[in-house]
């Protein structure tokens, strides 16, 4: 039996000793009109040679494109030594690890994997995952009601320069617990938040003001502004971050004119070493300031001695969670995404500080590259000005997902239409160029849009 | 040994140049939005990142390397297969906003991996998306919460959940708004139905039950359960982490719940990967359908497409930044397809094979069943109850000392008004003579309680670390190293 | 600097403990005439990144065929499980078990890969290695020089049903030796040696007959009758077997009328986990009778017992090898194929004696099948009548070059030509559809080649 | 703890079904051909295979686990990213016989090398086909044979070897049908010219070289040795085990050689997979390239073939099934890619620095070099012949203690002429640091045996076995498990 060890003998022998004359009687106690039909949605058994292939034919029918598409997932090369390690049964079939001295090895790694990203982040503590970015911006919403106690009115200011779906994904979640989102309008030239579009807020009372970096549209947003306006009214900062960008970009925990930094910070890890895979699994990250280490959600690990005054490490701070804490829990989560955490932690460690910076710098010239070839074609303009990281919104002048269309013949991906979220723009869309594509990529791209838009 | 840190690896300049781009270039980012200061990422060769984190791995237990029966984590095997056909090039190379027509093979898979789904459950339809059983729990109850919502009966918020429920139930309850009505079990451990029949009531949004529950029983009067939520005009709630005990053998579905989530990691043998990702598939009866979270796939002239808001505009929404744990899920159709129809009730039959005969030989080696009456499902309940008051060993020391003996310990203290419980899950996968020796580990741990319980009360000793320090792990927090 | 971890504070000290000035005075003992130019044939660089995305090009210009050549080399399905583990750094990247005490995973793991392969074979020992197949024959034809002191010529009997690849290796290493290889033919009707064509030989000296089993065109000898000749004269017998057919058929150890079976097995490891991969790393076996331990070239474990008592496992015979015995040397083999080995080990571990008994079947219906299907068509027929494990001849009434080019345009890799190494078999063409070739796709291969032929 | 055979985990009638096809059906092989008593191979679940081998290989040290100095055996940092992209599926199912035009990919890999090996050895031509170092030698010295047959010189059969040669190189001559002449090496640790003058003559076939020397020190005066031999009507050969120590710095063509083998799996990073596989490619002059031994890729018009017979027919022919150990080769080329043409002399460059820097290290804690007044190549020799007579403390006993420290012992007692002798060999991908942590670790070892020389030579404590019983081993043979 497949992934089943046992023989007739041990079947009898452990009925035997069991006490009973057949395996079914060990479900007894179920009541017998509610013992379930044969299935009949389940195919019969593959072997493995049998869906390998099948696997395989499905593969090739999903092809390889060249692919212009951020808007939350970015493709970057990953070492060949991530997948490696992380697969390693060791690390890939491993439990929580509750029994801290058979887990020392996921432990410590998560132990370095929250210095690295409180460091990249520029805050004090960081969690060891929760599920992706999205859900960890409403888990920061969340934490920010608990954590900021001068407001009351759990509301929040989100940008429409917020990734929507990541607002989407705040409301599903913490909108059951009557959290407000107040959307706050952008500058129509640099697609970033002025702080004037925030002055009607003014006097309310705001708990957070969620701040992305770069924002949706790639643009690099007044961090400092904004974070003073929020600090100054007793708001929050929640800010969203990509982790790539932190190589270059100001830390979270430095922003604002005082650098006292944002309280919150969030983003998907995904870009350290997590493949694009259709959309998962990632993982979400979520750091902040040690004062607000009990408000946070999800597992925290720590270091220690064992008996002998040897280093180690163990979980932590568990009574904010749920199977200590139950129904007043921090957050209901249990199981995270430590398995992205292990590829990223490697990740990091492989590529470093210096490694980082040029994959950083390198997107950015991608982008450039590609805004430059895309826009010397007639049709497609730039939407905003300003400076941006490795992502930009252009305009054509025709239907978007026609052209989309177009370009998949010729094996090209060319980027996310949001004119249905930014109907404003008109035809915008979003594209993205990272260390990935070379130069020859791009050419290809803008190759083949100008065909398409000169109605080749 | 100790090992290092990561950090105490690195040496400024040194540097793993085959994996990034070389570039002379600076950043053009205005000087206000740059960073000035390198984060403290390690600088070290690609040799000693992968040296230290293959030795780092070496000090977990884990399936690939021991028996792990973790009570309500279902460690079973998790076929190689599965992996690496879930990790084919294709696959990980597809952003997950492509156009669909570039991704009908995986959602193919998807599709059918949400048929296999509804047929196990016997739910009437099924969305993918969350992330793990807390998030389907989630999904679940705000499901519960939106029905309600939309026959105008806004104020139902109150969630029955049994004592022994894990600590995700009420803290889902919470985080949908809703409040946490318990209700005790009995010490048969069935549920005690007057109880629940003095719970229910107009606020009643539902029930969250685990069965067989938590106490590693089946739960024998479910129908007149659901019949007493349902008349007060609750829905039941099925959280599906031991779904590995009835696999192909009762289907939730039948047994009158109305919503589940399903932790694909654990009855479709994902892995766990020491923490996560899992994936928490939910499943609704009819009623329920129009408001599953999105994004769900559908199929229409045999194209596959993923639907949205306007295919669904009820959902409860998003619950994840693109379509969930994908790569999870690929793993779980890979796994269910290799099992096929006959492979299915063939697991809870053998999960249950394997824990009541595990459960009747400590019982014949003097060990205390917390529910002696009843059969296993796929796990049971030890109690040390005894050894605790009479040798002053508790459950903490014997999962302690198990470590020494090559097995990695049960679940301990959970649920928790078993006192000084392992819950203990052997899964379909173990063979017999694994199970003989934990049986004899044990056996032999008890022997040293009573002869030398200082010995148990100083275990592990032959692992990495002895014994850790929780007290000033959460005293004195050193979360982040610096230096 | 790729792979190389020094910093520039590291340099300068290290030197200055050494007492230089420069790393280049550390080649001051070469003299400076003799000094390298910059390389010219060498590229730049590339990244991981980079050379990952130059293998990915390469490997979709290979492309994916349907494949229908065996002649040694059989595709089989790998349980994934086989290569997770084998590319486990553990096994992958340490050197031969010099240090018994730290090679013990890698020691018993040889010590039961030489357990399965003397059971296989019917032997009473193995080493844990030769090169390939075809190598192997040459040392145990070497050995056998060594091992048959009744005889003095150094001749050895190879029919023409040998693969002849095999026969041209063991001239190129074994003829510098001065041994000798004399051809035998073959049965027109059956594709097999009869003992009939031996006869020219009853009164010579042979050191050896090799027997192939199944033989190159996948029939099936008698090979009772050929060892009851060679044993009665005096020759030793070795055979050359498929180990995935010792399956079904006779283990060598049982050959001929007295049970007594052949003197040495060879054969190539690669149908048992190896992928084909263009055609290596493979890996040879050898198998003797312990009588003949000591003429066995490579590596042998053995199972001995450390300081305390316990079980251990050792390199053994060592003063057979070359490290010790120098120029005396049953063999120049140091490095051996020791990962091929963990790979073919935990492949028969998971597969099991049932599990390759059932390929073998399979394997042996698939080519049932592709025969029936092939023979169906118009100008195709079997070249011989008999018993066959897993591979046919067939004639065609075309050009066998031209007729696999049009096959490449359908996908298909249609079979070896064999018809330059026997002339006299016409238009020949090997063919072999193992456990992976599934129905469908024979069907694909008959209805492609009778299009063909058809001349459409 | 002891491992279980995997044997001893079988049972009749366990087996992993999903691995193989199901069939009923039952061979036609005809009864006598039949067998019929199952191989006694083991039948064990899925998971008790995995998690045995798993387990398994915990118990080794690797360069992945351990600084691993072994001498003359370059057990540097085998990029993973050499594993992954010669292991891309389309690779991996191309059969060796298919048709050169589904091989254009694969093909214009081995040519490239090729071409980058010829330039990397100042050779002329080279076959990639041997399968290691040995069978490089053997192509090798067949082709030295073949090349004085072919100049009616058949009678030229002595090879002259040092003494401190590896053992392949005499052992190899013998399967060439060639005699052994030794000629010793000096104390400077150079070849004694005198006696290579002496030893040289109308039957000189050749000369078997490694250099720099597996002594360690570079041979300074190879250009008259390469003239002595010539002049003599022989040809020489190089051991290209240790080019790792010259490479892009000194090339063996340069100095003279006409035929060398590479070994890939040391100076290329190939892995050593526990003794194997590795790849021996030969380099040649022009006059001996007639007779390279098949097959060898060929480019026309942008299209790359194998070279076949009718190509070469003066080749000393084929040396194995197909094309040797293609996998190795394609983890070379993109080894040799990812250095590039700055990073060849970067290799030996820090090979040296490192090797140098540990010599220099011990010297000044008080251990005896073997060629004190030499700088070391990649590799150097320490003798401990005055710690074995004084303290009656060998070279195999610091050996076995280094273990102890996390250290895998250098090679000892080889080359043989040097007395109680470790051949340490740290290569470029090691870190000073961790060089300096086993400095440290030798000099504790050196205490200990000043002070508790049983401790030392009671080592290894911390290994999953104790010193094992090599003469039992060989006495009662037990090579196959009975049950
Ligand atoms: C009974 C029960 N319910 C719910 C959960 C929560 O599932 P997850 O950890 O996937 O969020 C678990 C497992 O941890 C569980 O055992
Ligand atoms: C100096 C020297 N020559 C030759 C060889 C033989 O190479 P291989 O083991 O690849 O056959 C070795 C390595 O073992 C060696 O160190």
């Amino acid at each position: 039996m497949p992934f089943i060890p046992h023989t007739e003998d041990d079947v009898s022998e452990m009925l035997a000793t069991i006490g009973v004359a057949s395996i079914e009687s060990l479900f007894e106690e179920i009541p017998a009109e509610l013992r379930a039909q044969p299935l009949t949605q389940v195919p019969n058994a593959m072997t493995e040679m049998q869906i390998g292939q099948l696997m395989q034919r499905r593969a090739e029918q999903d092809g390889s494109y060249l692919n212009f598409i951020g808007a939350g997932a970015y493709q970057h090369h990953i070492p060949a030594a991530v997948w490696a390690i992380v697969t390693r049964g060791e690390f890939y079939s491993a439990y929580t690890p509750y029994q801290a001295e058979a887990s020392q090895g996921t432990l410590q790694l998560l132990y370095e994997y929250q210095t690295m990203m409180a460091s990249l982040t520029g805050m004090e503590v960081s969690n060891a995952s929760l599920y992706d970015g999205a859900s960890a911006l409403s888990e920061a919403c969340l934490m920010a009601v608990r954590a900021n106690r001068k407001s009351q009115s759990a509301k929040f200011l989100l940008p429409y320069t917020v990734n929507p779906t990541y607002g989407k994904v705040a409301k599903a979640i913490a909108g059951n617990q009557n959290l407000q989102f107040e959307s706050v309008s952008f500058d129509a030239k640099q697609g970033i938040t002025l702080v004037d579009a925030l002055t009607p807020y003014q006097h309310e009372d705001i708990t957070a003001l969620v701040i992305q970096q770069p924002n949706f549209f790639g643009q690099l947003e007044d961090v400092d502004a904004l974070t003073d306006w929020a600090h100054a009214k007793g708001a929050m900062v929640i800010a969203v971050v990509n982790p790539t960008s932190l190589a270059i970009l100001k830390p979270p925990g430095e922003w604002g004119s005082d650098g006292k930094g944002a309280d919150i910070v969030v983003g998907d890890g995904q870009p350290l070493g997590v493949p694009l895979a259709s959309g998962g699994p990632y993982f979400g990250f979520i750091t902040t300031r040690m004062e607000y280490v009990r408000q946070m959600p999800g597992r925290i690990i720590g270091r220690t001695v064992d008996m002998e005054g040897r280093q180690g490490f163990t979980l932590t701070l568990q009574a904010r969670e749920q199977h200590i804490r139950r129904g007043k829990a921090t957050s209901n989560i249990c199981t995270n995404q430590g398995l992205l955490v292990t590829a990223a932690t490697i990740y990091m460690s492989i590529v470093g500080a210096h490694g980082l910076e040029n994959v950083a710098i390198t997107c950015q010239q991608r982008t450039t590259e590609l805004i430059n070839a895309l826009t010397a074609i007639d049709g497609v303009k730039l939407a905003f000005n300003g400076p941006r990281f490795h992502e930009a919104v252009i305009t054509l002048n025709r239907n978007i997902h026609d052209v989309l269309d177009a370009l998949l013949k010729h094996g090209i991906v060319g980027g996310y239409d949001i004119s249905s979220y930014y109907p404003q723009l008109g035809n915008a869309l979003l594209v993205c160029a990272t260390e990935v594509r070379s130069s020859e990529d791009i050419a290809a791209y803008a190759k083949a849009l100008a065909e398409i838009l000169s109605g080749a | 040994m100790t090992e290092k840190l990561i950090f105490q690896h690195s040496r400024n300049g040194r540097t793993a140049l085959a994996q990034y781009p070389v570039t002379s270039a600076t950043t053009d980012v205005p000087e206000q939005l740059r960073r000035t200061k390198r984060p403290m990422l390690p600088e070290v060769s690609e040799l000693q990142a992968v040296r230290h984190y293959t030795r780092l791995s070496q000090k977990n237990f884990s399936i690939d390397t021991h028996f792990y029966p973790l009570g309500s984590c279902t460690m079973k095997y998790n076929p190689r297969a599965c992996n690496q056909y879930a990790m084919l090039p294709q696959f990980l190379n597809r952003h997950p906003l492509a156009p669909d027509a570039t991704g009908q093979g995986y959602l193919a898979c998807m599709y059918e991996l949400q048929e296999m789904l509804k047929d196990v459950t016997g739910m009437h339809s099924v969305s993918l998306t969350p992330m793990a059983g807390a998030q389907g729990e989630f999904a679940g109850v705000a499901m519960i919460r939106a029905y309600h919502q939309s026959r105008n009966e806004n104020h139902r918020d109150e969630l029955i959940v049994p004592d022994a429920a894990h600590g995700t139930n009420p803290a889902t309850a919470t985080m949908c708004g809703c409040k946490v009505v318990e209700i005790p079990s009995l010490p048969s451990g069935d549920i005690d139905l007057e109880a629940l029949q003095n719970a229910v009531g107009p606020n009643t949004a539902g029930i969250m039950l685990t069965n067989p529950s938590t106490l590693g029983v089946f739960e024998r009067r479910i129908k007149q359960m659901a019949k007493i939520v349902h008349d007060a005009g609750g829905l039941l709630y099925y959280d599906g982490a031991n779904l590995n005990a009835i696999l192909g053998k009762v289907r939730p579905g039948d047994m009158g719940f109305d919503v589940i989530h399903m932790n694909l990691h654990k009855t479709f043998s994902t892995p766990h990967g020491g923490g996560g990702p899992g994936a928490g598939a939910v499943g609704v009866s009819r009623r329920v359908a129009p408001f599953l979270p999105l994004p769900i796939v559908g199929k229409q002239d045999d194209q596959y497409r993923w639907l949205t808001e306007k295919d669904l505009p009820q959902s409860i929404g998003r619950l994840s930044g693109f379509m969930g744990n994908t790569g999870v899920l690929m793993r779980a159709y890979i796994y269910m397809r290799m099992l096929g129809k006959q492979g299915m009730p063939r697991v809870a039959e053998y999960a249950a094979l394997n824990a009541n005969y595990l459960l009747a030989r400590l019982r014949q080696a003097g060990f205390d069943a917390a529910y002696p009456e009843r059969r296993a499902s796929h796990e049971f309940i030890i109690t040390l109850k005894r050894q605790a008051r009479e040798l002053n060993v508790n459950a903490m020391d014997f999962a302690k000392r198990l470590l020494d003996f090559g097995f990695h310990a049960p679940t301990t203290y959970f649920p928790l008004l078993v006192p000084e419980c392992l819950l203990i899950e052997p899964t379909e996968t173990e063979a017999k003579e694994d199970l003989d020796a934990f049986v004899d580990a044990l056996i032999e741990i008890q022997r040293e309680a009573e002869t030398d319980a200082a010995k148990v009360k100083g275990a592990p000793y032959t692992l990495p670390v002895r014994r850790l320090d929780d007290v000033r792990a959460a005293k004195q927090l050193d979360l982040v190293w610096r230096g």
